[in-house]
């Protein structure tokens, strides 16, 4: 480890900071509600957000750090979403290279870590075992703690989709009444959940009483498999993200739960952190080390209190550098 | 005298290093068979091309019943009466025969882009009706035999009398170049059909056969018009002197001297040979023999010719070359063991087209231009050179693509290709005059005889009857798959085409 | 029976020689065109580190395009490059522990072997080769996702690979050397040997190519077993840059390198091109991909300028005089 | 004139179904037979009518595949051309993001963007003399990228009743999208056989020289059947929008490639000139069957796809052993 003490001073005038957020795609609502977050943010502080995507590919992200560290990288900071877990060691070790500024996102392997890098200030994820364990318990209490239900997961080789499901186990092992019938992948996607849905509902027929999917585009791609097999109201299904459509549906009672995973929070926190060391107003050695990497905040959304979601609330004071690590849930275990 | 139904005037088309044509006369008068013949290269192909607007020429005029035309497609051409069947079939193989019959032209049968397959198939119905073939309109083309698709060929061409109100002219450039004999016979009873309401110009190699449907011959030499003689009491000899400039030997096959060595091993050796369209196969061709073999279409005889090469599946029998057996299928054993095959279908099958002259004449025998296991391209030039010398292919050099070449020429590459590796011992030669002027008949007939003397073993395909006789001095004849019988054919004790014809049907 | 009627393309009677030789410039005058737009657009964009990090990115994206440029060339198609190279990441990651420096000439091996049985279920069952890869394809993804028990495999001692990840005089990054070099030795040997011949002969005609004696099944498998060669090496060159190996790391690379092959100029249909239009096609691609993002065109009119750019591109580079019909 | 020649007796030949036809259809039959035997679920009626449901969506697009591949090219452009068709409908119909409430109208509309995507790839085939792989892929990314512009970072979903009906209420067992599939095959097959534009893609597969020879303009076909096919895609957009009842940008993922192979699995040639819409309909019906199967008797997620694959190609093997000839050339 080590990097470009030099630029952990963070010396770098307002004005000559470069914003950049990388996301998979602006055609999901969740990142691009990220990207919204992260243009709001970089407009608070007079800056504009530079945007990137990279279609979920992992190769293009890289493609597109590297040629952004060919550039100017003085004052360079980045809010980045890595593809997978495996994208995260270059992307961290050419920002030491270049001495930018990197705050990451869910996905990083358990054994690297910010704490031993100079510039690579922080990783935020949510706890996925705990989200996946609560909506699975939301779903056993839903269907009267007895039944069989089915697991929609998500793309098998990401964090996501195995801590979820983890939890999802746990939540089994507790409710001892609920049985797993059946668990497919539909990759994090509405329209192959809808499929897979579908045919599962035709093998297992009315023994499934309740979904609990990875994510709620699979929830709300179970739901129109629900409503086209005739079975909307009578099986229950739960996902995570907190998508609009998904807390609408809550709060009309269509799905039972999810929980907030806040994007537009998560695109200006990271520039946030990043801007606020950049600019000497927070300095790396300054922060606590169970900032560098931790789990952020997150709610299960009920019908009790799905009013309070449907809009996403970020607080501009958030973003203030005494307030970035106001939604320290927890150290990354 | 009526005025002629095409007049063309000092026609000139240059290629890249080529005059194809180099100011060309030529004069089709109404209900005539107007002969063509030239050499291969002459500019017949292009000339034709031209009449139907598929060649722009380069100067020039082409006059229609007296008026100037300029023709800039297939569809000017037709919609002057001019209508063309390609020296290579240009059907469509998965339509049906009332599909090709009228495409392009399907009037009443296509009604606002909707077909109605009664009209259609009354429409080819009468097209067939006129040439008296009794094909069902409504069978897809690639089921047809070979002399059946030609027929629809004829039929198609006829559709432009619907376009014109004025007599057709059909051309038809080498029409009988695939066909046997008794079809030959059936396209010329059509084509003096045609003539009784129609122009032709007819194009063949067979300078006999031009004689006998023409009413008249135009030569051309060198994109040229070299003269034109009246058909009636004209000699083939008095053609080709027009065509070449010369007087040809007249000694045609090269009769050979030597005999071939019958005594010992023979060099191929065939017993009980099987695959799917021919049976039990017996067969020896001795060192420096040329064994002919004939038989109708559906005979079987070019399936056995590619069973030899390893190019079709066998089911039983085996092959011996000098006594040892090879081991088929697979072209690559019998390139190995020596053997060679000049296939029929020269466009698809014998050469590759966008490839030079000297890629396609080294394919095979790849040692032949290599040092080791690298290519020297001065041994390369050199040996290319040497062959294209040898057998004198008009190129304009040797890094010329093959396709750009005319038909005859195309052939010399291809036998070349087996010849310069020097290691050959039996050619399986299928067609291998198909398309060819005369002369480079000649030249290929004597090549043949060359490489006997030398002791190659040749077992051929012949494009006639006549030709077989000519240049085989063993015949088997082969009927549905089988060998119906074997005929001695010594220089100086040949059997009449009467006798084979017999066995044959 | 349907025997091409020789129709001489008008083009090529209109074209003289110079002409002639300027098609087989032009992939590169696409290539010189696209950075100076892109300077255009962002004058930051052309700096040495710029082009250092571009060659980097490019090189194992040249690699895979090079090794299917031979199935291309010989009218196949291999679809399965991209899903192999992910799978072999996978192995390269879990076999670097135990085998360290041997474990790249296995992988690649490996890979090699992969390729030549799919070309062998291609030339003996006599499936298209489209499908025999896009079975291939799914087939491997599986086994990766398998292998490496769907997740990513992190190689935590990286020294067997690193060499790949230095750079030659400070400024040329070893990979891209590499992906050159492969270029050239695919090039050169195709140049002094008979191969050339039979691999065209193969793609333009193959029964005339068979009946001549040419083992154009031998060639054919042949061409898979270098692509799945060249599959294997991007593999390295992805892990050395990764420190790690996933079972769907290169999937996406699969349409770039197919537009790397034909932005180069090399005919879908086989027969016409060589590897070197395809190194300059993965560069115009790799810029593309990376450039149009960077000097800041918004994401998605970012696809709708590669989707432009890259028919004109095609349109630019294809030299048509070398066939007639266009699928 | 003519000098008429009494007709002669036709000779007939035999016409119809052929027996190299019969590959795919026994195929299927066998493998639904295995996979019916192997589990009571997959042979219940219910997961028939849940295959044949499933099977809609693909369905439409390899229609529009199929007229492309006989002609001998190739197209990817599905997954853009659907992702645009499918925000353009769910933006037109009633929706969340705006007022529009267009109906069949916006259904309409969606179908005839998705048409002129598919003219564009025509041109660019035609007048640029770009190879259609990729002219198509071009054209797809510009459909992404269209896409992603109307998507706007919100998701619009759609409450018009009629366009959600479509994947809801079923006639005869069947779903509404299910029946406009069967239309699409049917008015596919009328197209591939009684029209000039389906007769003439065919037969450009066959010999596209030939048609020139015989003074056939080729290009305007070759574009239509482009656009044709992109009206098919434009339609697959609007049906995967009611069945996820919101317009996404991914709506045609993946569905490229399943086409092409359920053509091909079909007996449609990537060569061009054989085989056709009903050919295609059986292919869907077999991957249908496929993915289906292989959840419902239980196969790992793991290894889905790769059964999957080998049991394609293990079928196109078995279905081209009758139609070998010698010397064939296999691309
Ligand atoms: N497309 C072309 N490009 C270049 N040269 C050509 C082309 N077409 C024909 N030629 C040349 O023009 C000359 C005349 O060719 P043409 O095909 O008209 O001869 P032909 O008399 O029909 O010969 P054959 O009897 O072999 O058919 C030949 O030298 C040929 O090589
Ligand atoms: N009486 C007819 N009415 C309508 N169409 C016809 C008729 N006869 C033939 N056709 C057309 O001609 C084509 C060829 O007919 P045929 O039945 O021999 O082939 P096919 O079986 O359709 O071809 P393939 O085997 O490639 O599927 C058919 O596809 C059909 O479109
Ligand atoms: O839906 C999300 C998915 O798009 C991404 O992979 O990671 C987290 C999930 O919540
Ligand atoms: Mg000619
Ligand atoms: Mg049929």
């Amino acid at each position: 480890a080590g990097g470009n003490d030099a630029a952990a001073e963070g010396a770098c005038q307002p004005s000559d900071v470069r914003l950049v957020g990388q996301v998979r795609n602006e055609s999901n609502p969740y990142e691009a509600s990220w990207l919204a977050g992260g243009d709001a943010y970089a407009k608070s502080v007079g800056l504009t957000q530079e945007r990137l995507t990279y279609d979920g590919d992992s190769t293009k992200q890289q493609e597109q750090i590297s040629q952004l560290l060919a550039g100017d990288t003085k004052c360079l900071v980045m809010n980045v979403l890595p593809n997978g877990d495996s994208d995260t060691a270059p992307i961290v070790k050419g920002a030491d290279q270049a001495g930018a500024y990197l705050v990451t996102q869910w996905n990083k392997p358990a054994d690297l870590n910010p704490a031993d890098h100079a510039t690579w200030i922080s990783h935020i994820t949510y706890n996925g075992v705990e989200s996946g364990q609560q909506i699975g318990d939301a779903l056993a209490t839903a269907i009267g703690g007895t039944g069989g239900i089915i697991a929609l997961q998500g793309i098998l080789d990401t964090a996501a989709a195995k801590d979820r499901f983890a939890g999802l186990q746990a939540s089994l092992k507790k409710n001892t009444g609920v049985q797993l019938l059946d668990q497919q992948a539909a990759n994090f996607s509405r329209a192959e959940a809808l499929t897979v849905t579908k045919t599962l509902l035709t093998k297992h027929g009315n023994h499934v009483k309740g979904i609990w999917a990875a994510n709620d585009d699979m929830a709300l791609g179970a739901l129109e498999a629900l409503q086209q097999q005739g079975l909307a109201g009578k099986v229950a299904v739960v996902g995570i993200d907190a998508v609009p459509d998904a807390v609408k549906a809550v709060q009309g009672g269509t799905m039972t739960a999810t929980v907030s995973s806040d994007g537009a929070w998560q695109g200006g926190i990271g520039l946030a952190i990043g801007y606020c060391v950049a600019t000497g107003k927070l300095a790396v050695k300054d922060i606590a080390a169970a900032n560098r990497a931790f789990f952020a905040e997150q709610f299960l959304i009920t019908k009790d209190n799905a009013a309070d979601f449907v809009e996403p609330k970020t607080n501009p004071a958030d973003f203030e550098c005494a307030n970035v690590f106001n939604r320290v849930a927890g150290p990354l275990t | 005298m009526s005025v002629p139904a095409l007049e063309v005037r000092g026609l000139v088309k240059h290629y890249p290093g080529v005059k194809a044509l180099d100011g060309v006369d030529l004069v089709v008068r109404q209900n005539e068979v107007l002969g063509l013949a030239g050499e291969n290269g002459a500019g017949k192909s292009t000339l034709l091309k031209a009449l139907v607007g598929l060649v722009t020429p380069d100067a020039g005029e082409i006059c229609v019943r007296g008026e100037p035309v300029k023709l800039r497609s297939v569809v000017d051409a037709a919609d002057h009466g001019i209508g063309m069947v390609f020296q290579e079939q240009s059907l469509v193989p998965n339509l049906t025969a009332a599909e090709n019959i009228v495409l392009g032209s399907e009037g009443a049968a296509v009604r606002r882009g909707v077909y109605r397959w009664d009209t259609m198939r009354r429409l080819a119905q009468e097209q067939l009706d006129k040439i008296g073939s009794d094909i069902d309109p409504l069978a897809r083309t690639d089921t047809l035999t070979f002399a059946d698709r030609q027929m629809v060929e004829i039929a198609k061409v006829l559709r432009i009398e619907e376009r014109s109100q004025h007599p057709p002219v059909i051309i038809l450039d080498e029409p009988t170049s695939v066909l046997e004999s008794k079809e030959i016979d059936t396209l010329f009873a059509q084509i003096r059909r045609l003539r009784e309401f129609a122009s032709v110009i007819f194009v063949s190699h067979r300078l006999d056969e031009v004689l006998d449907v023409c009413d008249r011959v135009t030569v051309l030499r060198g994109g040229q018009s070299a003269g034109e003689v009246a058909a009636a009491g004209a000699e083939p000899r008095e053609l080709h002197r027009m065509m070449i400039g010369s007087t040809g030997s007249d000694d045609h096959y090269h009769e050979n001297a030597a005999e071939p060595v019958t005594a010992g091993e023979p060099r191929l050796s065939v017993r009980g040979l099987s695959g799917k369209t021919f049976h039990d196969i017996d067969l020896d061709v001795a060192a420096g023999e040329i064994v002919a073999i004939v038989g109708v279409h559906g005979s079987g005889r070019e399936d056995v010719c590619r069973a030899l090469f390893g190019a079709e599946p066998t089911t039983a029998g085996e092959i011996r070359m000098d006594g040892k057996k090879i081991d088929l299928p697979g072209t690559r054993a019998a390139c190995a063991a020596g053997i060679g095959y000049v296939p029929a279908e020269r466009k698809i099958e014998g050469m590759v087209g966008p490839m030079s002259v000297a890629e396609n004449m080294t394919l095979t025998k790849q040692k032949a231009r290599c040092n080791g296991p690298f290519v020297a391209p001065r041994k390369q030039a050199g040996l290319v050179d040497r062959w294209i010398e040898r057998l004198s292919i008009r190129t304009p050099g040797r890094d010329t693509a093959i396709g750009r070449l005319s038909g005859g020429n195309q052939q010399k590459v291809v036998l070349a290709r087996w010849l310069v590796g020097g290691d050959i011992r039996l050619l399986l030669l299928d067609h291998p005059t198909r398309g060819l002027d005369i002369g480079a008949r000649s030249e290929v007939y004597r090549l043949m005889r060359e490489l006997a003397a030398s002791g190659v073993a040749t077992v051929l395909l012949a494009d006639s009857l006549e030709e077989a006789i000519g240049m085989a001095d063993r015949i088997l004849v082969m009927n549905d798959g089988r060998v119906a019988a074997e005929v001695a054919c010594p220089s100086g004790g040949k059997p009449s085409p009467l006798d084979l014809v017999k066995e044959m049907v | 029976m349907s025997i091409p009627v020789a129709l001489e393309p008008a083009v090529l009677q209109k074209k003289t020689r110079a002409a002639g030789r300027l098609t087989g410039y032009m992939p590169i005058i696409a290539l010189a065109a696209l950075v100076a737009a892109l300077t255009v657009a962002d004058p930051g964009f052309l700096t040495q580190r710029s082009l250092t990090a571009a060659s980097r990115t490019a090189a194992p994206l040249i690699v895979l395009a090079a090794g299917a440029t031979l199935v291309v060339l010989c009218g196949g198609i291999d679809l399965s490059i991209a899903a192999l190279a992910s799978l072999s990441t996978v192995l390269l990651a879990l076999w670097l522990p135990d085998l360290g420096g041997l474990a790249t000439p296995v992988v690649i091996l490996v890979a090699a072997v992969i390729g030549v049985v799919q070309g062998a279920a291609h030339v003996l069952l006599r499936i298209p080769s489209f499908i025999v890869t896009l079975g291939g394809l799914s087939i491997l993804s599986a086994v990766a996702l398998v292998v490496s028990g769907a997740g990513t495999v992190r190689v935590v001692d990286d020294s067997a690979v690193k060499w790949l990840d230095l750079y030659v005089g400070g400024y040329v990054p070893m990979s891209f050397m590499v992906a050159v070099v492969v270029v050239a030795l695919i090039a050169l040997v195709l140049k002094v040997t008979p191969l050339h011949s039979w691999i065209s002969a193969t793609g333009y005609s193959e029964s005339a190519a068979r009946l001549a004696g040419t083992p154009v099944d031998l060639v054919k498998i042949g061409a898979f077993c270098v692509s799945g060669a060249c599959a294997g090496l991007a593999a390295v060159m992805l892990v050395s840059r990764q420190f790690s190996g996933g079972p769907t790391m290169a999937d996406n690379l699969l349409l770039p390198a197919v537009a790397a092959i034909v932005v180069g100029g090399t005919a879908i249909t086989g027969g016409h091109g060589s590897v070197w239009r395809s190194l300059a096609g993965a560069l115009v691609v790799t810029l593309l991909r990376v450039g149009l993002p960077i000097v800041g065109v918004p994401s998605a009119y970012e696809q709708i300028l590669y989707g432009v750019i890259i028919v004109v591109a095609v349109a630019l580079t294809l030299d048509r005089s070398r066939v007639s019909i266009i699928k | 004139m003519t000098a008429g020649v009494t007709a002669a007796p036709r000779r007939r030949t035999r016409r119809g179904a052929a027996f190299r036809d019969a590959g795919p259809p026994v195929a299927l039959v066998v493998i639904f037979g295995i996979f019916a035997a192997l589990s009571p679920q997959f042979r219940s009626v219910d997961n028939v009518q849940n295959i044949v449901d499933a099977a809609a969506v693909l369905a439409v697009v390899t229609c529009g595949i199929t007229f492309v591949l006989m002609m001998g090219s190739i197209d990817l452009s599905a997954a853009g051309v659907m992702g645009a068709a499918a925000l353009t409908v769910s933006l037109l119909v009633a929706n969340n993001r705006n007022d529009n409430d267009f109906g069949l109208l916006g259904i309409l509309v969606a179908v005839l963007l998705g048409c002129a995507f598919g003219c564009l790839s025509g041109l660019a085939l035609v007048l640029l003399k770009v190879p259609s792989f990729m002219a198509t892929l071009g054209v797809s990314a510009a459909g992404l990228g269209v896409a992603t512009l109307l998507f706007a970072g919100v998701q619009p979903n759609i409450s018009d009743s009629m366009l959600k009906g479509w994947a809801i209420e079923r006639f005869l067992g069947f779903s509404c999208l299910t029946w406009i599939a069967a239309a699409c095959v049917l008015v596919g097959w009328l197209v591939q056989r009684y029209t000039r534009l389906g007769r003439y893609a065919f037969a450009i597969g066959g010999a596209e020289e030939v048609l020139t020879l015989s003074g056939v303009r080729v290009k305007p076909y070759k574009i239509a059947v482009f656009a044709l096919a992109g009206a098919f895609y434009g339609l697959g957009g609007v049906m995967v929008t009611s069945q996820l009842g919101a317009g996404l940008v991914q709506a045609g993922d993946g569905y490229d490639f399943s086409a092409i192979t359920a053509a091909v699995v079909g007996g449609t040639l990537l060569t061009g000139g054989r085989g056709g819409v009903l050919h295609s309909a059986v292919g869907v019906l077999l991957v249908m069957v496929l993915t289906n199967g292989l959840v419902q008797v239980g196969v790992s997620p793991y290894w889905q796809g790769g059964v999957e694959g080998l049991i394609v190609v293990a079928a196109v093997a078995a279905a081209v052993i009758p139609q070998r000839r010698r010397n064939q050339v296999v691309k």
